[in-house]
């Protein structure tokens, strides 16, 4: 990218299983609020915005509607994504580069707590040949988890250390819904909800919000800024049909972590990137997401998170924050890693801070068992 | 008159419902796909002109090279069983088979896998790696559920 | 037999409930209604202006609304409609019954105005510029049907 | 800056009220195909796909994930924007600075809703759930308490909201992919069709329709090999409002977000009497009365002489500025593909492709998208790059 443009001001509320004291646009206002405190700038300061909530899971239509007054766009432009937050923040920063905007705000919101996640979910999957048959997001995540387990020999007691380490995480962060630790016990004797994903494989649903205030180079000003600038982005799209994709290689993630790096000039990931904040909606993610971003070879995620490296003292800290098994609310999640990224770029994640982080890798997924991925790299220099 | 503010200690939540019925298209495609299932009990692919590979279920469009199917093939309604879920507490927009299993099936001469349900007794004792076979429904009404399920041969 | 031209349709109902939090606006909105028929806006202290519904937030102004008003009960009829056309109701599940009055009111002090039912369904007898008064349910649930409709007073 | 930015192939599908034939994954690939034909490449050529449409319309989550494997998606950039009636516009918009970013080549942007499938105004009534949902009754409700105001406000009567409704039934007949073709529809045919919601007769209301509209964007450098005579986009505005229908006093007389998108568009692009410079508009009327009331948003006339622009016959396809030459969204209204439709016909006629409803000579066009209660979207597409 030519010109740069980075992320100014983070703002996020704390995550919740039921935040019943608030209502989306006034959790909304709060993380609006902390991100132009952040950066320094008022909301009349901002160009645009680009809000990212979905209809269904909102319970209600143009659910972006009631979020036109705390985002600032009234009399303004807002456009709505559809979608993850990684792809807010990818689609600000586009309309950053394409010259239209100097600076926009990102937001990102969901209130998992007002409806069903699962039963919801099934409204995703096309109403000819998978929504009658009742799949969700959690049946075809454990078809997925089996059918990966099964081809590299994986077993249960590593989707419990992917679950224990996130944890551990997620109880120094407090921004994360669930902050305690669990032990490898525990998690093993769960109840299963979709064999062989037991409950703590599964990421709470919750409420929450964050927002991000970004610029393009020329608005940011050293005195006041922290900027975290982007240095690659990339989304792809897999089918959609869970028959059509071998379920335990991620080609849309691979396309997109490999358009990502090759734009943000690394070579190899391994040794290029310093700290990994990615999507794991259900425990065996992780290591799926792991071994597609290159981390490792294929099957070698479990080796990789069992060698130590993925923890924070590790060489390649994967969700220091906790992820999503801690408690991130859906939606919100890609957004919300961006968020992680940028704090522990600057120094500023506390309890959860990676000690030396130059580049850091957030990942956003969405739809049926990681059928679309956004890959998103950040870097402290320009 | 200005009153002063009395926040509650919790908020008021308002429950809301959201019942529609909805009537989907099958189109073309779907439609002979789904008459073959009621009419015949067969179950059909299409195969791409460009790289021959046979979707099921059929596409109007190959799913890779994006191009028009018109090829329509019969598979053998048995398949090896790639993997397998099933839930242990079944909500109302899942189907009433019980127990409630989930099975991702490479029909013979298919290139990708169809998705379907298992009929199984003993869910923990499923392996992957077997031979299983569509059971049709007796009532059909050209729905994917006119395979009622799949069974270990 | 089989007609190449037979197209299927699958139908699948949605029914998905939600239990949606009122938050700290509405929360007390509706406490009010329920508890003491009173309408409460909120006012702007930068631009003066009096929202209703009650929000957070000046979209004009940018700035956290904390001012509460009493406005109404009564107000000014400034724009209505007779319903006819029948739909799906996806609170109901079921049809909405029509005709049906509905309005735009400016309640008395207010400078927004709500939309609400009408207890006149006869386009002969509405104008803009009527004053209207709210009818408020006997056993109120803090909740915006705690307002049946508004009686035109003429 | 960023680049410029052209439409280089347009494609729809046959809208009708039910397209029994097509899944919606399959309606948004007709459109796909046709735009791909139209610009002569293939669906390798594109580099990133964006969707267009309102998910409660037909009861879909995420709808991409399914449709987008329509648009020949697989393994690119692919999102999905949804702003209710604005959808199909600001997915253009979305499309311009996917290409304007220098990111991508080429996007293609498809808007599409399939009414049949679902019930529209029920899910357009699932607005807010605190206040408006219990008494909402969608777009036609609401424009009818607007358009009480209106008629109180300005010298317009019925007469006049039915001229705009056989003008778009008529032009519709010269677009064969149009969904209401009326060639004999008179204006006592208009005022004697029975009322949904009193004023708006039947036949002043859009109707509800099966479509897809896919428009391609390409980059300065690629667009002139890709087209003979491409549209370049020269503004693109948006403008959103206050939430609630009651927060915005004489909706459509005042209608402030189209007014400031417009003069902003102008401001661009330099115009300063649209209704002499342009060449043809593309605007999003659900209603008969909101074309009336967007003719003055958009400096056609005076304040309080839109009646005399109909009366006159200056937006008529022989006027001095013709306004929906398509036939507009009055014809045909799969709401997330309307705005789509308005800006893929204003590329048609700048591509010189329009056929029968080819206006003569356009070199500058204007669209326009309209959404929820009071949100705008503006583009000025331009035979030159400016």
């Amino acid at each position: 990218m030519e010109t740069k443009v980075a992320v100014i001001g983070v703002g996020q509320t704390a995550y919740s299983i039921q935040d019943s004291l608030h209502s989306a646009n006034e959790m909304v206002l709060d993380a609006v609020e902390f991100a132009l405190a952040d950066a320094s700038m008022e909301l009349g300061d901002i160009d645009a915005a680009v809000t990212s909530c979905i209809d269904l899971w909102d319970g209600r239509t143009a659910s972006n509607f009631y979020l036109t007054e705390v985002v600032g766009s009234v009399m303004k432009p807002e456009t709505r994504v559809a979608g993850d937050g990684s792809l807010a923040v990818f689609h600000g920063a586009l309309s950053l580069l394409s010259g239209s905007y100097r600076s926009v705000l990102v937001v990102s919101s969901c209130r998992g707590s007002e409806g069903d996640h699962e039963a919801i979910s099934n409204w995703v999957f096309d109403p000819i040949y998978q929504q009658p048959l009742g799949l969700d997001y959690l049946s075809a995540a454990a078809l997925q988890a089996d059918y990966y387990m099964n081809q590299f020999g994986i077993s249960p007691s590593a989707l419990a250390h992917v679950v224990a380490k996130n944890r551990e995480n997620g109880a120094r962060n407090p921004r994360a819904m669930l902050r305690t630790p669990v032990s490898l016990d525990e998690i093993e004797r769960s109840e299963v909800r979709s064999y062989p994903l037991r409950a703590m494989d599964v990421a709470p649903v919750g409420d929450g919000a964050c927002a991000l205030v970004m610029a393009r180079e020329e608005v940011i000003d050293k005195r006041t800024h922290r900027p975290i600038w982007i240095h690659g982005m990339a989304s792809a799209l897999g089918s959609h049909y869970l028959g059509d994709r071998v379920l335990s290689e991620d080609v849309a993630l691979r396309i997109a972590a490999a358009k990502s790096y090759e734009m943000a000039g690394v070579k190899d990931p391994t040794e290029e990137i310093d700290l990994v904040e990615l999507s794991e909606h259900y425990s065996y993610q992780e290591l799926m997401w792991m071994e597609s971003l290159g981390l490792c070879p294929a099957g070698k995620g479990a080796d990789l998170l069992l060698s130590g490296a993925t923890r924070i003292q590790g060489k390649i800290p994967v969700n220091p924050s906790g992820g999503l098994l801690s408690g991130c609310p859906y939606v919100v999640a890609g957004m919300a890693r961006v968020a992680e990224c940028v704090l522990q770029l600057r120094g500023e994640a506390g309890g959860s801070q990676v000690r030396y982080v130059s580049r850091a890798l957030a990942h956003g997924t969405w739809g049926p068992c990681g059928q679309a991925h956004c890959v998103i790299v950040l870097g402290a220099h320009r | 008159m200005t009153s002063g503010l009395h926040w509650s200690v919790e908020g008021l939540a308002v429950s809301g419902r959201i019942a529609v019925p909805f009537d989907y298209s099958a189109g073309k495609t779907a439609s002979r796909f789904l008459r073959e299932l009621r009419d015949h009990q067969r179950i059909f692919g299409k195969r791409c002109p460009n790289c021959l590979k046979i979707w099921v279920p059929p596409q109007a469009s190959c799913v890779e090279c994006f191009v028009e199917t018109f090829d329509w093939v019969e598979l053998s309604p048995e398949g090896l069983l790639l993997s397998h879920t099933w839930i242990s507490s079944p909500k109302p927009h899942h189907p009433p088979l019980r127990p409630l299993i989930y099975g991702l099936i490479r029909l013979q001469g298919a290139h990708n896998n169809l998705v379907h349900l298992i009929r199984f007794d003993e869910p923990g004792e499923l392996q992957n790696g077997i031979r299983v076979k569509a059971v049709f429904s007796k009532q059909r009404r050209g729905h994917i559920l006119d395979i009622a399920y799949f069974r270990p041969i | 037999m089989m007609h190449e031209d037979e197209f299927l349709r699958v139908p699948i109902t949605m029914d998905l409930t939600f239990r949606y939090a009122a938050g700290r606006y509405f929360t007390h909105f509706f406490r009010e209604i329920k508890d003491n028929k009173r309408i409460l806006g909120v006012r702007c202290a930068k631009c003066r202006k009096v929202y209703l519904p009650p929000r957070p937030f000046c979209g004009e102004c940018h700035s956290r609304m904390e001012d509460w008003i009493e406005v109404g009960p009564e107000g000014t009829l400034v724009g209505f409609t007779v319903v006819y056309f029948s739909f799906h109701d996806a609170s109901l599940g079921g049809v909405r019954p029509t005709p049906f009055g509905a309005g735009l009111i400016q309640l008395d002090g207010a400078d927004t105005s709500l939309n609400h039912y009408l207890g006149e369904s006869n386009v002969a007898n509405l104008r803009i510029g009527m004053r209207v008064r709210p009818i408020f349910k006997e056993k109120r649930e803090g909740n915006i049907s705690d307002i049946l409709y508004f009686e035109v007073l003429g | 800056m960023g680049r410029s930015v052209a439409i280089v192939g347009t494609g729809q599908t046959v809208h009708r009220s039910r397209r029994d034939d097509v899944s919606m994954m399959e309606l948004v690939r007709e459109a796909a195909t046709s735009a791909l034909a139209d610009a002569e490449m293939r669906a390798s050529d594109i580099d990133a796909v964006i969707l267009a449409n309102m998910e409660l319309f037909e009861g879909r989550a995420l709808p991409e994930m399914w449709c987008a494997m329509g648009a020949g998606a697989l393994y690119k950039h692919t999102l999905k924007i949804a702003t209710g009636g604005t959808s199909g516009t600001s997915g253009a918009i979305a499309g311009f600075h996917h290409v304007a970013s220098g990111l991508f080549d080429t996007a293609m942007v498809i808007g599409f809703e399939k009414q049949s499938d679902g019930q529209t105004t029920a899910g357009m009534a699932l607005t807010d759930p605190m206040w408006d949902r219990h008494v909402a009754s969608a777009a036609i409700g609401n424009f009818a308490v607007s358009i009480s105001q209106y008629l109180a406000a300005r010298d317009v009567d019925e007469r006049h909201s039915a001229m705009v409704a056989v003008k778009a039934r008529r032009n519709a007949c010269n677009n064969p992919c149009a969904h209401l073709q009326m060639p004999d529809l008179t204006v006592e045919d208009v005022l004697a069709s029975p009322y949904l919601a009193y004023p708006i007769h039947r036949l002043e209301m859009c109707p509800t329709t099966d479509g897809a509209c896919a428009v391609i964007f390409a980059c300065e450098g690629k667009a002139e090999k890709l087209c003979s005579r491409p549209a370049w986009v020269r503004a693109a505005v948006t403008r959103h409002d206050l939430p609630y229908l009651g927060d915005l006093k004489d909706r459509l007389l005042t209608m402030r977000t189209l007014r400031d998108a417009a003069r902003k568009a102008y401001e661009i692009v330099g115009i300063r009497e649209p209704i002499k410079e342009l060449d043809v508009a593309e605007i999003y009327e659900p209603v008969t009365y909101a074309e009336l009331a967007w003719y003055e948003c958009l400096g056609f006339c005076k304040e309080g002489d839109a009646w005399r622009l109909i009366e006159d016959g200056l937006t008529q396809m022989d006027g001095v500025l013709p306004v929906n030459p398509s036939g507009g969204v009055l014809s045909t209204n799969p709401i997330g593909a309307s705005g789509t439709i308005r800006t893929a016909e204003a590329a048609l006629q700048i591509h010189g492709k329009g056929g029968r409803r080819q206006v003569p000579d356009v070199n500058l066009a204007l669209v326009t998208g309209y959404g929820v209660y009071s949100w705008s979207d503006v583009m000025i597409l331009s035979s030159s790059k400016g």
